[in-house]
C-alpha cells in the first residue's frame, strides 16, 4: 500500500471523477461525498508520502514497471520539494470542496455533477503536474488542468465570464504550446524526456549544454510557464478570469493554479536544467529579477486602483507571482531566495485561499462585490472577519503569520545576492498591502451604510436598514474551511523552521558549494 | 527508371496539378469555388497516400488510411452544403441573425 | 547546383517552414479581430509545433515505424542487412509520433471548447468581433 | 510485368484526365461548368490512378492464388475505388445543389433564356 | 521521407495557411483550413509518421472542418479581417 | 491598430528566438541526431530501445502503438482524460438544459427527411446510409488491428465519432441522437477511461505498479508477460476508442445545435 502512494494520489480523484461521470447525474446528492472521499484519500496519500520522504528520502515510482533503462517509461518522483506542495494541493482542494457545497451559479445548479467532475479532474491534473518527473507528461497534465479550469471558469452566470474564459483559453493554449515547443527543442538536443535523465546529460555533456537549442528550449519553456502563472507582462488573462468566475471556482483556481505553475518553474530550473547550468551558462538572471521587481510594483499599484475586492486580490496575485519568480532567480549563494520562493508557494496558497473564501462569502451573503460594500463587516460576521484579518495581516507580513517568514527568507536572499532593487520592491509591496488592507479594515470597522450608488448590490437582509447592523449568519460549511485556512496560515508561520529545513533538503545549491553569481 | 521513382514522379505531378485548384482557392469568386477545390484536393489526398505507400514499398500500411480518407473526406463538403441550405432557411425565416438564443429551427 | 541548394536550404528547410507557420499562427491568434479567425490561427500554431516534432523524428531513407509480423525491421529499408544499431536507423523514430498523437487530440479538444465559448459569447453578445465585444463591455461597465 | 505496364498506362491516363480537370477548373467561366470539369475529371482520374497502382501491386497471375497479403491490399485498393466512386459524386451533387440554392447564377450565352431558373420557379 | 514531395508540400502548406487566414469569408477560411489539414496529413505520411497522419486524416477530414462550419452556422459568416 | 503592431513585434521576437535555436539543430533526417540515437558519448536514446527491444518486450509490431499504450501509457490515459474534460467543459459551457419551449414533438416523417421536398436529401442520405456502416466496421477494424498496422484507439474512435456525425449530416441530429443519446455518450466517455484505468489498476492489486500489464498473464492465461502486454493494449485501445467516439460526437452535437440538442446543422 505505502509504495503505491504516488499512484493513489493521482488516481483517487480521477476515479472519483469517472464515478461522477457515470452515475453523478442520477442523484446529485452523490457528488459531494464522492468528492470528499477521493480528495480525502489523496490527502491521506500525500501525507503518507510526505512522511515517507521524511523518513527515507526521495521516492521514485516507475509507471508500467519500466525501470531500465531510464527514460523509456514515465517516472513519478516525490521528494522534499514537491511533497509539501502535494499536501497543500490536497488540503486546499478538500477545503474548497467543503466550501462549494452548493456550487456554481444557482442558474446552472443542474450541472453540478459536471462541475464536480471537472473539479476532480483539475485536482488530478494538479497532483499529476506536481509529482511527475517527465517533461512531456507535464504538458499533458497541464492541458488537463487547463481544459477543466476553462470549464470551471465558464460555468459562471455572468456574461463576461465567457469572454474571460476564452481569453484564458487562448493565452493558456499559447503558454502550453510554448512549453511544448521548449520540450521539443530539449528533446532534439538531448534525446530524452525524463527530467533526471536530461539533467544528467546536460551536466555531463558540454556540447549539449552549451548549444543554442538548449538555451532556446529553456527560454521557451520559461515563457510558457510564465504565461501560465501570469508573470508580469503576460498576466492579462488572470484578473478577468478569476474575478468573473463563481467564487467556488476562484477559490480553487487562485490558490493553486499559479502556485503550481511556480512550482513547475522551480522544478524546471532545479530538476531539468540545474542551477549550475542556469547561473553558469545564462548571464541574464539579473534581468529576470528586474522583471520580477516590475511585476511586484505593477501588481501592487494596479491593486491599489481596483474597487472590486476580487479584482484587487487578483492583482495582488500578480504581485505575489513576482515575489516568487524573483526569489527563484536571485541565485544567491545559500539559495535563500529559492527557499523563500518555495516556502512562499505554501504560504501564498493558504493566504490566497483564505482571502478568496472570504471574498466568496462576502459576495454571497452580503452581495458585496466592491470594497466599499464591506462597511460594518466586523460586526456583521465576526468569525469570517477573523479569518480575513489574519490573511490580510499575512499578506502585509506581520510576524506570527507565514507571510512574514516567507518575506524574511526572500529578503535575506535578496540581500545576500546584492539585489537591492528586489528588496526595496518587496518592502514597497508590503507597504502597499498594508495600505490596501487597512483601508478595508477601516471600512469594515467604522464604515457606515453603503452610499446610494451601491444600493443595488444589496440582496441580503443585513443591508439597507439604517439602524441595526444585524449579524449575518454564515453556514458552517463555508465558515469552517475559512477558519481552518486561517489557522493554517498561523501554524505554517509558527512552524516555519522545520518546513524550511525540509524544503532545503532538495535544493542542490543549499548544501553544495554555491555557484558564482 | 524504377517504379519507385515513377511513383515519386506521379506524386509530384499530382501535387503540381493541384496548383489550379489552389489558384481557384485564391481567386475563386464565391465560397463554392473554394469548396470545389477543397473537394478535389481531398480526393487527390487519398490517391497521394497510396502513392506515398508505393514509394515506401509498404502499400499495405498506407492503404488503411487512404481508405479512411476516401470514406470520410466528403464530410466536409456535405457540411458546407448543409450550411448553405440552413443559412438560406434561416435567412428566409428572418432577415436578421438570431440573437435571442433560439436556434434556427426549420 | 542542386547539391549546393540542398546543403544550404534542404538541411533545415522543414525547420524554417515550421517557424514561418508558427509565426503566422501566433500572429493570427494575437492580432486577428474575429474570434473564429483567432482559433484558426491557434490551430495552425499548434500544427506548426507538431511539424517540428515530426521533423525531429525523421531519418533519411528510413521506413515507417511498423515492423513486419515477425518483429524484424522490414527489408525495404536501406539499412536492414547490418548490425542492430545501424538497422535501427532504418526505422523512423516512434517517440515523437506518440507525443504528437497526444498533441493532435489535445488540439481538437481545445478547439472544441474554444468554439463552444465563441458560440456562447455570440449567444450573449450577438457578435464575435473583438473590438465590438470590447465596446459592448465598455458600455456595460463604464468604469471597469 | 504486364500488370505493371498496364498499371503505368492507367496511371498516365489518370494524370491526363486530372490535367483536363485542372484546366477546366482554371479556364471555365462559371461555377457550374468548373464543378462539372472538376467533378468528373477528378473522380475518373482518381479511379484510374488507384486502379493503376493496384495493378502494379498485383505482380503476376500467381498472386491470385498464393499471395494473400497482396490480395488483401488489392481488395482494399478496390474498396478505395468504390468509395471514391460513391462519395465524390455525392459531394459534387450536394455542392452543385447548394450553389443553386445559394443563388450562384450560371453564365448563359447572350440571347439564350435561363431555362433552369424558369423551371425551378415554375415548379 | 521523400524529399521532393516534402519541399512541394511545405510550400503548399504555407500558401494554404496564408489563404485561410486571409480570406474574409469564414466558410471559405474553414474549408481552406481543411486543405491545410489534407496537406499536413500528406506531409506526415511522407515523413513516415503513419499513425500521426492517420489521426490527422480522421480528425481533419471528419471532425474539425465540421466543427468550424457548425460554429459559423451558429454565429456569423462574415469576418471583418 | 495598436494591437496589430504589438502582435507583430511579439511574433517577430518569437521568430528570432526560434531562428537562433534552429542554427544549432542537427540536419533534417539525420539518423544520428541526439533525438534519434542519443547524445554523443552518452547512452543510446529511448527511441533506439523502442525500435530494437519493444517487439521482444510487448510482441507488438507497430512501435507507435506499443510506446503509446504501454511505455507511455500514463500519458495516453491523461490524453483521454483531456478529451473527457473537453467534453464536460463544452457541456458546461453550451448545453442549455432549461429550454423554455418544449421539444417540437415528433415531426411528421416527410418534413423530417425531405425539407421543402428536397430531392437532394435523397442522394446525400442514401450515400450516407451506405457509407456509415462501412465507416463503423472499418473503424472497428482500425481499433482492433492497431497492433499490426497504423491505427488504434484514437483513430478508430475519431472515425466512429465521425460516423455518427455523418448520421447527423445525412439525416438530422435527432436521428443521430436516437442512435447515441446524450445520456449514453456522456456515460460511455467515463466508461472508456474507466476501462483504461482498470487495466492499470488490476496490476496494483497484484502487487505491481500502475499500468504494469505484464503481470496480467495470470488473468489472460498467456504464455509470458509479453502477450499479456499485447492483449492489455488492445483493451486499453478499446477504452480510448469509446471515450474519443463519445466526446467527438458530443462536441459536434453541442456545437451544431448551440447546446439545444435539436435542430442544428
Amino acid at each position: 500500500m505505502a509504495d503505491q502512494f504516488p499512484a493513489i494520489l493521482v488516481l483517487a480523484p480521477l476515479f472519483g471523477a469517472l464515478l461522477l461521470g457515470l452515475v453523478g447525474d442520477r442523484d446529485h446528492r452523490l457528488c459531494l461525498p464522492v468528492v470528499a472521499a477521493s480528495l480525502g484519500t489523496s490527502l491521506y496519500a500525500a501525507v503518507g508520502l510526505l512522511r515517507r520522504v521524511l523518513a527515507e528520502g526521495p521516492v521514485n515510482y516507475f509507471l508500467g514497471g519500466w525501470e531500465e533503462p531510464l527514460g523509456i517509461g514515465i517516472v513519478l518522483r516525490a521528494d522534499s520539494m514537491n511533497t509539501p506542495v502535494l499536501v497543500l494541493v490536497a488540503a486546499v482542494a478538500l477545503l474548497v470542496a467543503c466550501f462549494s457545497r452548493r456550487p456554481a451559479g444557482a442558474r446552472d445548479s443542474e450541472k453540478s455533477p459536471q462541475y464536480y467532475t471537472l473539479f476532480l479532474l483539475l485536482c488530478t491534473a494538479l497532483f499529476g503536474i506536481t509529482i511527475t518527473a517527465d517533461a512531456f507528461n507535464l504538458f499533458v497534465l497541464v492541458e488537463v488542468s487547463a481544459l477543466s479550469s476553462y470549464g470551471l471558469v465558464a460555468i459562471g452566470s455572468s456574461r463576461r465570464c465567457k469572454i474571460a474564459a476564452l481569453n484564458y483559453l487562448i493565452m493558456g493554449t499559447v503558454g502550453a504550446s510554448f512549453y511544448l515547443l521548449g520540450t521539443g527543442y530539449l528533446y532534439l538536443s538531448v534525446g530524452s524526456l525524463s527530467m533526471p535523465d536530461i539533467q544528467t546529460i546536460l551536466a555531463s555533456n558540454e556540447a549539449a549544454a552549451s548549444s543554442r537549442a538548449v538555451r532556446t528550449a529553456f527560454v521557451l519553456m520559461l515563457v510558457g510557464i510564465w504565461i501560465k502563472m501570469a508573470f508580469f507582462p503576460l498576466y492579462g488573462w488572470l484578473p478577468n478570469a478569476y474575478s468573473y468566475c463563481p467564487s467556488a471556482t476562484s477559490s480553487l483556481l487562485a490558490p493553486l493554479m499559479t502556485k503550481v505553475s511556480v512550482y513547475v518553474m522551480v522544478r524546471v530550473m532545479t530538476g531539468v536544467f540545474g542551477l549550475d547550468w542556469i547561473f553558469g551558462h545564462l548571464g541574464w538572471n539579473h534581468l529576470v529579477v528586474w522583471f520580477a521587481v516590475v511585476a511586484i510594483l505593477a501588481g501592487s499599484i494596479l491593486a491599489l486602483a481596483q474597487r472590486e475586492l476580487k479584482k484587487m486580490l487578483c492583482y495582488l496575485i500578480v504581485a505575489e507571482v513576482g515575489y516568487m519568480v524573483g526569489g527563484a532567480w536571485l541565485g544567491d549563494a545559500g539559495s535563500w531566495g529559492l527557499t523563500g520562493a518555495l516556502y512562499h508557494i505554501l504560504a501564498d496558497g493558504l493566504m490566497t485561499l483564505t482571502l478568496f473564501l472570504a471574498a466568496g462569502i462576502f459576495a454571497k451573503r452580503l452581495g458585496a462585490i466592491e470594497i466599499g460594500d464591506l462597511s460594518g463587516l466586523f460586526r456583521k460576521m465576526p468569525l469570517v472577519s477573523v479569518g480575513f484579518v489574519v490573511a490580510g495581516l499575512a499578506m502585509i507580513g506581520v510576524p506570527p503569520t507565514c507571510g512574514f517568514f516567507s518575506k524574511f527568507y526572500l529578503i535575506r536572499g535578496g540581500i545576500e545576492s546584492g539585489q537591492w532593487g528586489y528588496v526595496v520592491a518587496l518592502l514597497v509591496s508590503s507597504l502597499v498591502n498594508a495600505v490596501l488592507f487597512f483601508r478595508i479594515f477601516e471600512i469594515a470597522h467604522f464604515g457606515k451604510n453603503p452610499p446610494e450608488g451601491h444600493a443595488h448590490h444589496g440582496e441580503s437582509e443585513g443591508e439597507g436598514h439604517e439602524a441595526a447592523i444585524a449579524r449575518v449568519a454564515v453556514p458552517a460549511h463555508a465558515l469552517a474551511p475559512l477558519l481552518l485556512a486561517a489557522a493554517g496560515i498561523v501554524l505554517l508561520g509558527v512552524f516555519n523552521g522545520p518546513v524550511v529545513d525540509f524544503l532545503r533538503e532538495s535544493l542542490p545549491a543549499a548544501s553544495a558549494a554555491a555557484p558564482a553569481p | 527508371m524504377s517504379f519507385e521513382s515513377f511513383a515519386i514522379g506521379v506524386g509530384v505531378a499530382l501535387l503540381v496539378l493541384m496548383l489550379p485548384a489552389i489558384y481557384r482557392i485564391v481567386a475563386g469568386p464565391t465560397a463554392l469555388d473554394r469548396i470545389v477545390a477543397v473537394n478535389i484536393i481531398g480526393t487527390k489526398t487519398a490517391v497521394l497516400l497510396v502513392v506515398i505507400g508505393v514509394v515506401f514499398g509498404r502499400v499495405e500500411m498506407f492503404v488503411d488510411f487512404a481508405l479512411a480518407y476516401a470514406l470520410l473526406n466528403f464530410t466536409g463538403s456535405i457540411a458546407a452544403a448543409r450550411y448553405l441550405h440552413r443559412a438560406k432557411q434561416a435567412h428566409a425565416k428572418t432577415t436578421a441573425p438570431p440573437t435571442t438564443g433560439k436556434p434556427a429551427e426549420p | 547546383m542542386a547539391e549546393f541548394l540542398w546543403k544550404t536550404i534542404g538541411h533545415h528547410f522543414n525547420f524554417w517552414v515550421y517557424i514561418v507557420l508558427l509565426m503566422l499562427g501566433l500572429w493570427a491568434t494575437i492580432a486577428k479581430n474575429n474570434l473564429v479567425k483567432k482559433l484558426m490561427g491557434l490551430s495552425i500554431f499548434q500544427s506548426a509545433i507538431i511539424l517540428l516534432y515530426v521533423s525531429i523524428g525523421t531519418k533519411e531513407g528510413a521506413t515507417i515505424p511498423i515492423l513486419d509480423h515477425h518483429g524484424h525491421i522490414p527489408s525495404e529499408s536501406h539499412h536492414a542487412d547490418v548490425g542492430p544499431e545501424i538497422a535501427a536507423h532504418g526505422v523512423a523514430n516512434p517517440l515523437p509520433h506518440v507525443l504528437m498523437l497526444t498533441a493532435i487530440v489535445v488540439g481538437v479538444a481545445t478547439l472544441g471548447v474554444a468554439l463552444s465559448l465563441v458560440q456562447a459569447i455570440y449567444r450573449d453578445f450577438g457578435t464575435v468581433e473583438e473590438d465590438e465585444l470590447l465596446r459592448e463591455i465598455k458600455s456595460l461597465h463604464p468604469d471597469g | 510485368m504486364i500488370f505493371s505496364l498496364l498499371g503505368g498506362l492507367l496511371i498516365v491516363a489518370g494524370l491526363v484526365f486530372f490535367f483536363g480537370a485542372a484546366l477546366g477548373l482554371l479556364r471555365f467561366p462559371d461555377f457550374y461548368s468548373r464543378m462539372h470539369a472538376a467533378g468528373k475529371g477528378d473522380t475518373l482520374s482518381s479511379l484510374l490512378v488507384v486502379i493503376g497502382f493496384a495493378l502494379h501491386e498485383l505482380h503476376d497471375f500467381s498472386s491470385f492464388t498464393h499471395d494473400w497479403p497482396t490480395i488483401l491490399v488489392i481488395l482494399k485498393l478496390s474498396a478505395i475505388v468504390v468509395f471514391i466512386f460513391l462519395t465524390s459524386p455525392t459531394s459534387t451533387s450536394a455542392l452543385m445543389d447548394a450553389g443553386w440554392e445559394d443563388g450562384v447564377e450560371p453564365v448563359i450565352e447572350p440571347g439564350r433564356p435561363n431555362v433552369l431558373r424558369d423551371d425551378t420557379e415554375a415548379r | 521521407m521523400i524529399l521532393s514531395l516534402n519541399i512541394v508540400l511545405l510550400v503548399f502548406l504555407v500558401v494554404a495557411a496564408v489563404i485561410s487566414l486571409g480570406v474574409k469569408d469564414l466558410l471559405s477560411g474553414s474549408m481552406v483550413l481543411g486543405i491545410y489539414g489534407f496537406l499536413i496529413c500528406l506531409l506526415w505520411a511522407e515523413m513516415g509518421a503513419v499513425d500521426v497522419a492517420f489521426t490527422e486524416a480522421a480528425v481533419g477530414a471528419g471532425v474539425s472542418t465540421v466543427l468550424f462550419v457548425a460554429t459559423i452556422l451558429n454565429t456569423k459568416r462574415r469576418s471583418t479581417d | 491598430m495598436n494591437a496589430k503592431v504589438s502582435a507583430t513585434i511579439a511574433v517577430i521576437i518569437t521568430g528570432a528566438v526560434l531562428l537562433y535555436g534552429v542554427a544549432d539543430f542537427p540536419d533534417f533526417g539525420d539518423p544520428t541526431s541526439p533525438a534519434n540515437a542519443g547524445v554523443e558519448g552518452g547512452a543510446p536514446s529511448a527511441s533506439l530501445h523502442f525500435i530494437n527491444e519493444s517487439y521482444k518486450e510487448t510482441k507488438v509490431p507497430n512501435l507507435v502503438t506499443s510506446v503509446l499504450a504501454d511505455y507511455r501509457g500514463y500519458d495516453t490515459m491523461f490524453e483521454t482524460v483531456v478529451i473527457f474534460a473537453a467534453g464536460l467543459a463544452i457541456f458546461v459551457i453550451l448545453r442549455n438544459l432549461r429550454s423554455d419551449d418544449p421539444l417540437p414533438e415528433p415531426l411528421p416523417a416527410t418534413e423530417d427527411r425531405f425539407i421543402d421536398g428536397d430531392h437532394q436529401r435523397i442522394i446525400v442520405g442514401t450515400t450516407c446510409r451506405i457509407a456509415i456502416p462501412l465507416v463503423q466496421i472499418f473503424a472497428l477494424y482500425v481499433v482492433a488491428h492497431g497492433h499490426h498496422s497504423p491505427g488504434g484507439g484514437f483513430q478508430g474512435g475519431v472515425m466512429l465519432g465521425a460516423s455518427f456525425i455523418l448520421v447527423a449530416l445525412g439525416g438530422n441530429l435527432r436521428d443521430a441522437l436516437a442512435r447515441l443519446g446524450e445520456d449514453t455518450f456522456m456515460r460511455l466517455a467515463s466508461l472508456g477511461i474507466l476501462i483504461y484505468a482498470a487495466f492499470g489498476l488490476v496490476p496494483q492489486f497484484l502487487g505491481r505498479n500502475f499500468l504494469d500489464y505484464g503481470v496480467l498473464e495470470k488473468i489472460f492465461l498467456t504464455d509470458g508477460p509479453e502477450m499479456a502486454r499485447s492483449h492489455s493494449m488492445l483493451g486499453v485501445e478499446v477504452g480510448v476508442a469509446l471515450t474519443v467516439m463519445s466526446i467527438m460526437f458530443a462536441i459536434f452535437a453541442n456545437l451544431s445545435s448551440r447546446g439545444e440538442m435539436r435542430g442544428g446543422l
